[in-house]
């Protein structure tokens, strides 16, 4: 099986050719790959370095924490990203965004409201719980439309709290 | 000698207490919320009863059930570990008039010292130098504060009397700015802690926190056990302390000289049992006493390693009337301890915090390894209280070795099901400032970047690569194992109906 | 200086030894079988490499291999732990030839100590004394030691001069049960070394089992760390440690008179590394060499923590040729260390070894507590090798704070998926001998019963009936909710295909 | 629901009343038990005493591990007992017993052969495995009928070593 690999904007080439062997552009490495304990870890073994990394599922990917230095990667067999090229030009990008609560809290403050415009990185909402106020930023440029809660608000985990167009 | 004694609080720190209330031989009632059944510290008390529901004011800040319970159980006395009750003077003195003995200072001395600008004025008559400022008791008003301010010099702080964690908290850097700021700040600490009074500090640029540890026995006498390097801080939360302090190092007549000044503030409210004199300290070495904090401190860890004294076990012993185990004289720091708070939150997404069942974890050990947690796998994480989960605290010989091997236990631990700070502490121990022990209270929101921090060294993209698509190939292959399957499942459905039974 | 080093082991031996390494900045590279791909020492070393099938001649014995993947890896030393080849010096030599440093004592050291027999008589002639016996070399017949017999006296003890775990070991009571007894041991030699030699040793009635970790640079500095206390065994293997040992207690002059033996014992092979020197002491402090172990022990951690001296660290350096860090006069037992030995086996079913998976693990933690292990939960307990699986070790300022710290972490401590002797220790503990340090090595043999030892205290009967009538309430009602679903299930396949869907 | 629990000889009569309470005998306690993460682990707060156990199931009910010490406890309902009350007298206790292995290992002695008699408690072999010499012992007296292995045969877990009649 045959994957472009992506991280920090540099591609990789990589074919899994079996169980023990995996070849990277050019090169053909030794690998011993085990799931430790059905867990999101992994271990690794590239002819005999011995590496441990944590892989957790992200928006457009994976995330992998190798030796306490965080990788955003997105895989693809060479299908997908032929697909995802070709149709590049046709996305929209600009859809609405649904900001929702990570976890229960209260919603200390609202710095925005409905028709304001917002860059990516603004802070759209600030919410308490575990006893720390947490900053929920927005992830995109756009204009702020529905607003659905209030400051003094007790949210739940994952309801709406507003929306960028 | 107290038989029984009642924990007011959870986490690790409930826990922390209870094993050292086992190790004396008293028994342990512990108290806890809806959220907490399964807590540790349920598990490993004698005894255990339900408070209410899970937000702190209906359980672990009702004061009054606490005191009913402890009088129901028949304990002698009440600890009440940090934050929730510890430092209410009123609980303090609802336990005394229960007849319950109230393992912390006397009720005035919390009192003295939870009003930020009348533990000033206190430690200040004392002959204590503070951060200059106002250092006048009571309330003062907006004019008498733009008065005094020019005095002072720009830039200030503006801050909450009541205050704490940041809050009512104001940078201001001109007299024109002031007016505006002062009324933020009041409003923040009228709607914070009920009170709206504030006082000015000046600002120390460049400066540490260090900290000295105190213990005082009713008898008199009053030591401390070192200091505490505690600059180390992201929104005025503290993330790594260490003791002894690389800023004070060697000079060990800086040392005895702020400890005595912190043995003084102490004595300056006849303070008894264990609490923590902070300092400011600029480059030069110039120190300003901050505030007391009239309890058992998150970072004690980092104390007892170096000095061999176990504070939990002195503050039970003082709290029952006898004098201290130590005189100051017994009292070396040998060795380096490192403490980092392994909070459950996200690094990478401006550390929001991280709710949710841990399904698993495993602990790093081996000599010179220390944990105190409360969690264990299996159980929840609920948004309910603070985020600290764990701390682990290492020894050894030199700093360097300290900082090895808090690296090595920090590769360890392995927690899955909560994102947690981990990573963030192993970046931040792989600085070359905090190698060089060279920061101050900005360094970790102003200076450290966590993307850059470990650039070249252990940088493996093509690792990492490799591990994400094996990850991704493997649940392509789960899924065509699934999908091939799927024919024989819809069509027999009584051969599924086996496999289903025989999988319970 | 080392830059990389094989660690020739798996378990908690070989991630004592990385954990040190790393923390020394050395690269590490692990060995393992086919059974132990997922074991902590695989994933915590730099580099690892498979040996070859789970049974240890197949894997952890194949010197060649090991040597080998050693010079393929760049590696300049390897570090044997204990078992498997560490006392093979054939292997330290085979590591010498192939430029490899063996980090252990020279070969002729292991060869002259290895022989039982040889090593009681180079002592002997070193001024040590010996359990009274056959101090002479070589090779003795039947006719020789039953001559030699009644001179030493009976009851006497037949043992296998390349002995060790009991194996080839007979009580003799009389001359006339001698020859069978002579020639059942020898046949047991020969089936378990290849070699049918046995020596005579005088049994000593209520004796200890104390031994002296010793140090030795390659420069003539030898020093011993005091002594082990090491009485609790079973069937040979040691089951519980501490330093110091209550026996020596305050007796100071009885610990230097016989430290300096120990050191004297050890010179008389030239030795170097760190070793073991085994003594049994009789009631009236008459104190005999048994034996020496020239490794690491398993009980190194009990002197550790009381001395502060990392013994592995201290291998490495004296591996590299540096002098020793300590002069015997910087030596002093602070404090008091207890180990527990977790073995994965049944205390209740005859100590009956147990395999299976880990499915749930809570380690202890806290002031005070140390755990040094090779395992982690969701890892297989294999039937290959040994059944120590963990060590437990705690600190305290007296021995009394020892034992109530021990107590605690066994009670904290909680594997699920393989039996463990954890509640055997917890009873051992609670034993009035034990409390008063008073026992033997047959103690826990012939004197201690586990049903017995702690009638009385904690009694819970009627406590452990509801618990059990709860769990069969609570398997009731779920069996209950299963039956109910049945028809549905049968009838709706289409609703439980669904259902099964969304369970993936 | 009602059962009748027998530890050591002696019999408790427990009623389970509802999900808080819990009659032994004459006496109604308060309790709140619990599950520790799905594992053969509990939590037991009794009129607020915290206790807690492991339980394993037993050939005879269960084995419950309170502070580190070993209860033999058999629940019946009420029914179940005076079933097996009724049946007592037909029930053959002379069944055969299969002498399984426990684990993987080497047979090194098997001091018994067909046709002797073994009392409860003898020795029938000794499996070498995890570098001990490990006993397998008779549950009962009994003769020997079939021995199906010898001393220096490899036995996977579970293999039938002989049989007690």
């Amino acid at each position: 099986m045959k994957y472009v690999t992506t991280l920090q904007e540099q591609d990789y080439l990589l074919e899994i050719i079996d169980d023990e062997h995996l070849r990277v552009g050019d090169r053909v490495y030794q690998v011993d790959f085990q799931a430790i304990g059905d867990q999101q870890f992994y271990s690794l073994l590239v002819d005999g370095n011995s590496y441990e990394a944590q892989v957790f599922p992200a928006d457009d990917g994976w995330h992998v924490i190798l030796q306490s230095r965080l990788y955003s990667v997105c895989v693809e067999d060479e299908r997908d990203k032929q697909l995802r090229l070709a149709s590049q030009g046709s996305l929209n990008p600009h859809g609405e965004f649904l900001l929702r609560a990570p976890m229960p809290g209260l919603i200390v403050s609202l710095p925005v409201f409905s028709g304001v415009k917002v860059q990516k990185g603004d802070v759209l909402a600030v919410l308490e719980s575990m006893k720390m106020q947490n900053e929920l930023r927005s992830p995109r440029t756009g204009v702020v439309t529905r607003v659905r809660v209030n400051v003094g608000d007790n949210v739940e985990q994952k309801q709406a709290l507003l929306s960028i167009e | 000698m107290f038989r029984k004694v009642l924990v007011a609080n959870r986490g690790e720190i409930a826990v922390r207490i209870i094993r050292a209330c086992r190790e004396l031989g008293i028994r342990t009632v512990a108290v806890f919320s809806d959220a907490d059944r399964q807590s540790l510290h349920v598990r490993y008390a004698d005894e255990a009863y339900c408070l209410g529901a899970a937000p702190s004011r209906e359980s672990y800040l009702r004061a009054d059930k606490i005191i009913e319970i402890a009088k129901v159980c028949h304990c002698q006395a009440i600890h009440p570990g940090y934050g929730f009750l510890a430092e209410r003077a009123d609980f303090a003195l609802a336990c005394q008039d229960a007849g319950l003995n109230f393992i912390g200072p006397r009720p005035s001395a919390i009192a003295a010292m939870g009003d930020k600008a009348v533990a000033r004025a206190t430690v200040s008559r004392a002959g204590v130098a503070v951060v200059p400022g106002t250092e006048g008791e009571g309330a003062l008003s907006d004019e008498d504060l733009l008065a005094l301010a020019p005095k002072i010099g720009f830039p200030l702080l503006v801050k909450a009397t009541a205050g704490g964690g940041g809050k009512g908290m104001r940078q201001v850097n001109s007299l024109e700015e002031m007016p505006s700021l002062l009324q933020s700040a009041r409003r923040e600490a009228e709607s914070s802690f009920g009170d709206g009074n504030v006082y000015l500090e000046k600002l120390v640029d460049g400066a540490r926190h260090i900290e000295f540890q105190i213990l005082a026995d009713d008898q008199g006498n009053v030591i401390h056990l070192g200091e505490r390097e505690c600059s180390l801080q992201r929104r005025h939360q503290k993330l790594l302390e260490e003791s002894p302090s690389a800023f004070v190092g060697e000079d060990d007549a800086l040392r005895q000289a702020m400890g005595a000044v912190a043995v003084r503030a102490a004595q300056a409210v006849e303070y008894i049992n264990a609490g923590t004199i902070e300092f400011l300290v600029d480059h030069k070495k110039q120190y300003y006493f901050l505030e007391m904090n009239t309890r058992l401190q998150v970072e004690h860890p980092v104390t007892e390693w170096v000095t061999g004294v176990d504070i939990v076990k002195e503050q039970i012993h003082i709290a029952q009337g006898k004098p201290l185990h130590y005189h100051q004289r017994d009292v070396s720091l040998k060795g380096w301890a490192i403490e980092c708070r392994i909070n459950a939150e996200d690094p990478y997404q401006h550390f929001m915090p991280s709710i949710g069942k841990i399904t698993h974890m495993t602990l790093p050990s081996g000599p010179g390894v220390r944990v105190d947690t409360g969690v264990y796998p299996g159980c929840e994480i609920s948004p309910f209280y603070d985020s600290l989960i764990s701390k682990l605290i290492v020894w050894g010989k030199t700093r360097e070795e300290a900082i090895l091997r808090m690296r090595q236990a920090l590769d360890e631990y392995k927690i899955v099901g909560v994102r947690t700070n981990i990573s963030f502490h192993q970046s931040l121990l792989h600085s070359p400032e905090f190698m060089r022990g060279q920061f101050d209270t900005h360094f970790v929101e102003e200076k450290f970047n966590l993307d850059k921090a470990n650039d070249g060294k252990d940088y493996h993209p093509e690792i990492a690569a490799m591990i994400a698509t094996l990850v991704t190939n493997r649940q392509a292959q789960q899924a065509a194992q699934f999908v091939q399957q799927k024919p024989r499942n819809t069509s027999h459905w009584k051969w599924l109906n086996r496999r289903e039974w025989q999988r319970r």
